[in-house]
């Protein structure tokens, strides 16, 4: 039954997520689905992500996914977004199983955003 | 300003117990630790102090304490008056009535009882909650048993109006349970006056011990059940097992207690819930499950547009608050009573339930009302302007 | 000499609380009282006593934890054991197997699933007051479900061979259900290498909190019980309703207290029982209704000729101490586990069960024989030449 | 359940019966049914009753009527052995309703030591 739900990095990034917001002019992903709302911007300069934020509608994971991917993000390169996979933000996170698809939807808006960077360059 | 470390606004969870309930538990602990049913001198002091303490709970229903069939809890109470009305009456008839708002406790029991062949009538509650009369009356057939209606509802506080629903199955002699495990100890219950042949009621919701309630069983002779426990000969064959000395005698204390506390108590939680529900109501898209006028004061729900649940109850920390019942906290799906109320699966998911006891302090309140408005408005902030 | 107020001999009727399983008790109540259910902090928190509790309990039986479920004592756990099992198999067959000298908790069970349409084998014990293995694997059909042995008799402190019977069941692929609510927390028992499917324990029994319990349900997959009471998601459906925290905690506490004293309060329990039939085996007639070289030595219960029972019950006053068990210790009935094991009835009525504990001390145990050697003297010195 | 099933005065006769016992030369009379054995004895001067004893196998109710009778019958007229009723021995002793039985057979005990007493005259 109940133990802590939410890991500490959870509470950290739910409490406190710094990449919470909009970018000017940026190329944006954005899903709905699952019950949740996800968007990931990014400003890009060359081929490397400048800042990234989010704007999320659903549970602490995803909120605290969306802040954990933003983090991981900003200074790499754009081409990573692509190949993004969503196994260590399971694990650095502890998601529950049953949240698998929700991290899921995640995954399929960092694909887009990488997209729309492309589309946009 | 200090941020507290913990507020327990859960009552309806579950409360504490008083400390003159854990002091006479510890007491009898300690004198009188016998078997009741021992025929022995010890014994015999134990049988006094069981004696007592159903003298103490009669008292505070109104009943000959001979009434009160000892149990582990409202779960307990509710399975034995239900499946016990029903078993020894199928040979009369199969059908059965409640309502789509009770607890699981007893919703699952008249699942139970579908899936053994029983035909129940769900009933929907009106726009403010409860059921009418006449819409009771209405759903009674000529082979109907059995009717459970609980008194206050766990999630929303509506008030069943028990009189009038009793009055209804005595004219159609129709046995009518009630679970009262929100209500015992908080508002008079005079089961002289009401038409009830059963009454569940269980110590850890009014400030008694966890691990124990009890049944009343009126002595009409209409009203029998059968057991669901078999062994020895306690409490006549309807419910074996060593009696618990020590939790009965501290469930006869917090019944005594809140005889005494009762009238205060509910002007009190009056207060607390305005206090509450003025602190928040201006929130866009805010809005009470629950009734504000009629309803038992001691819980608010609160549900908000367009703020995911899960969400709000982590960013209301350190509130202790529910989202549904407790024991259904575990789940993410939505509550079936706000849905049986006309609420939709986003309305009912955001619902968050504060409910209030005596620890309970105006500053506990302020600072809920504080917690919840930066809550949803941290959380409309973060979310994208299609959905905030 | 100063005769004492009460010399409390009903240890195997219940056990006074220990003083550390009430305070354990007393702080859970007043810092974890939230609902163990509750996703909040408060929740979590109650959710880490119940883990821990379980822990404990799980360290003395040597079992994984999450085998138990908590209940409200062994009567509950014996019956959802029994109808538990017998129900969830009735589509595999009906016909199931205890002993004529289990508790009131188990025949009665049985009894109602007769009434059911089960077919119940009734096993007679041998002079020793045993069931062989080799009688047991005669009892079971193609269709035997479930056998339900005690493993330490509450009247006669008989020790059944639960290995070697669990041993049969697994051969015939039969459940084994064993009611241990008299060894466990007194006798070691491992569960690791005891062939046993179920196992019924209650906290009061050792020195733990009355109205709790626990059944073991081993997580081998044939071993699938349905729920007795439905209602909340709480242990995993099988048994709902609020988890009562401090008094689970209040078990944990017993068992690990019980794990560290069982070896010296066996010896010292041996002597005590020692002490007391030397002091009374010299009475003309008298007999140990039991086995004291293999039975548990927290137990001696003796009969005598020609002596009425409940005379000699009272002429032993100021010992609290038993005619059967407790449960039926109000009816005059003679015991049908001493029926059973061959005893006529007049002997039977005349028996008496001395039980100890922890606070027996050899005084107390002198004290006993020198009442007991009085008594029958006086009553049969009352008593016409004809039958004394 | 259990209150006391023995009032004040079932304890006292029971635990110190002054009557039980023998006596010298007297009629007697004997019951044994219900699973109790009793035998009453009377000696008698004249139309009176001297001295009465009893001997009780039996719970502590028949112990305790059995005492109760013989006080009660000390120094009275033989003539009254034959009246007896058992009713306010039944409330005196606050008797179960179950063991009428007993003292039913008491009774009869009680009118048989009646006609041994006259069988002897
Ligand atoms: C209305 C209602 N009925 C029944 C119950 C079950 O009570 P318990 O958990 O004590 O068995 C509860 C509380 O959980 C309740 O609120
Ligand atoms: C062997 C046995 N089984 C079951 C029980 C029932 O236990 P409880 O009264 O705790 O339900 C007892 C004690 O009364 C017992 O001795």
């Amino acid at each position: 039954m109940s133990s802590d739900p939410y890991n500490a990095m959870v509470r950290e990034y739910f409490a406190d997520p710094q990449h919470a917001g909009d970018l000017e002019g940026a190329a944006t992903g954005y899903f709905s689905d699952q019950g949740m709302h996800i968007r990931l911007a990014a400003t890009v300069s060359g081929e490397r992500i400048t800042s990234m934020r989010f704007r999320a509608w659903g549970c602490p994971h995803v909120i605290a996914a969306a802040e954990a991917i933003c983090r991981q993000y900003e200074g790499r390169p754009v081409a990573a977004l692509e190949e993004f996979t969503s196994d260590h933000i399971m694990q650095d996170l502890a998601v529950p199983i049953e949240k698998t698809g929700r991290i899921l939807v995640l995954e399929d808006t960092v694909r887009s955003l990488g997209q729309a960077i492309r589309d946009s360059a | 300003m200090k941020q507290p470390d913990n507020v327990y606004l859960d009552y309806a969870a579950t409360t504490p117990a008083d400390e003159r309930v854990i002091a006479r538990m510890q007491e009898v602990q300690t004198t009188s630790f016998a078997n009741p049913s021992s025929s022995h001198a010890a014994g015999r002091q134990s049988m006094e102090v069981v004696t007592n303490a159903a003298r103490q709970l009669g008292a505070l229903l109104n009943i000959d304490p001979d009434a009160l069939l000892w149990t582990s809890g409202a779960t307990e109470s509710n399975n034995l008056a239900i499946l016990g009305a029903a078993r020894h009456r199928a040979h009369r008839g199969k059908h059965l009535v409640t309502m789509r708002t009770e607890h699981k406790a007893v919703v699952d029991v008249f699942k139970a009882l579908e899936k053994q062949g029983f035909a129940v009538t769900w009933l929907s509650p009106g726009d403010d909650g409860r059921v009418l009369p006449e819409v009771l009356a209405d759903a009674l057939r000529d082979d109907t048993q059995l009717v459970s209606i609980m008194h206050i509802n766990n999630e929303t506080g509506i008030v069943q109006d028990i009189g009038s629903l009793g009055r209804v199955c005595r004219e159609h002699d129709v046995l009518f349970h009630v679970d009262a495990a929100q209500s015992v100890g908080k508002v008079h219950l005079d089961l002289q006056a009401l038409p009830v042949d059963l009454l569940s009621l269980t110590g850890h919701k009014f400030y008694g011990p966890k691990g124990i309630g009890a049944l009343y069983v009126s002595a009409s002779p209409g009203t029998h059940i059968e057991p669901l426990l078999w062994g020895g000969g306690q409490q006549r064959r309807l419910r074996p097992g060593t009696l618990p000395v020590e939790l009965i005698a501290g469930l006869g204390a917090a019944a005594e207690i809140s005889a005494a506390l009762m009238d205060d108590e509910y002007s009190r939680l009056t207060a607390l819930r305005a206090s509450l529900w003025e602190g928040i109501c201006a929130i866009d898209g805010v809005h009470a499950n629950g009734d504000l006028n009629n309803g038992y004061p001691g819980i608010l729900n609160v549900g908000v547009d367009n703020v995911e649940g899960e969400s709000l109850l982590l960013a209301l920390e350190p509130l202790c608050v529910a989202t549904g019942s407790a024991c259904n906290s575990q789940s993410q799906e939505p509550s079936y009573v706000l849905r049986a109320m006309g609420r939709s699966d986003l309305q009912a998911q955001s619902a968050i339930r504060f409910s209030f006891g005596r620890q309970t302090a105006p500053a506990d309140v302020e600072f809920a009302a504080r917690t919840y408005r930066s809550a949803v408005e941290r959380l409309r902030s973060i979310a994208p302007e299609a959905v905030a």
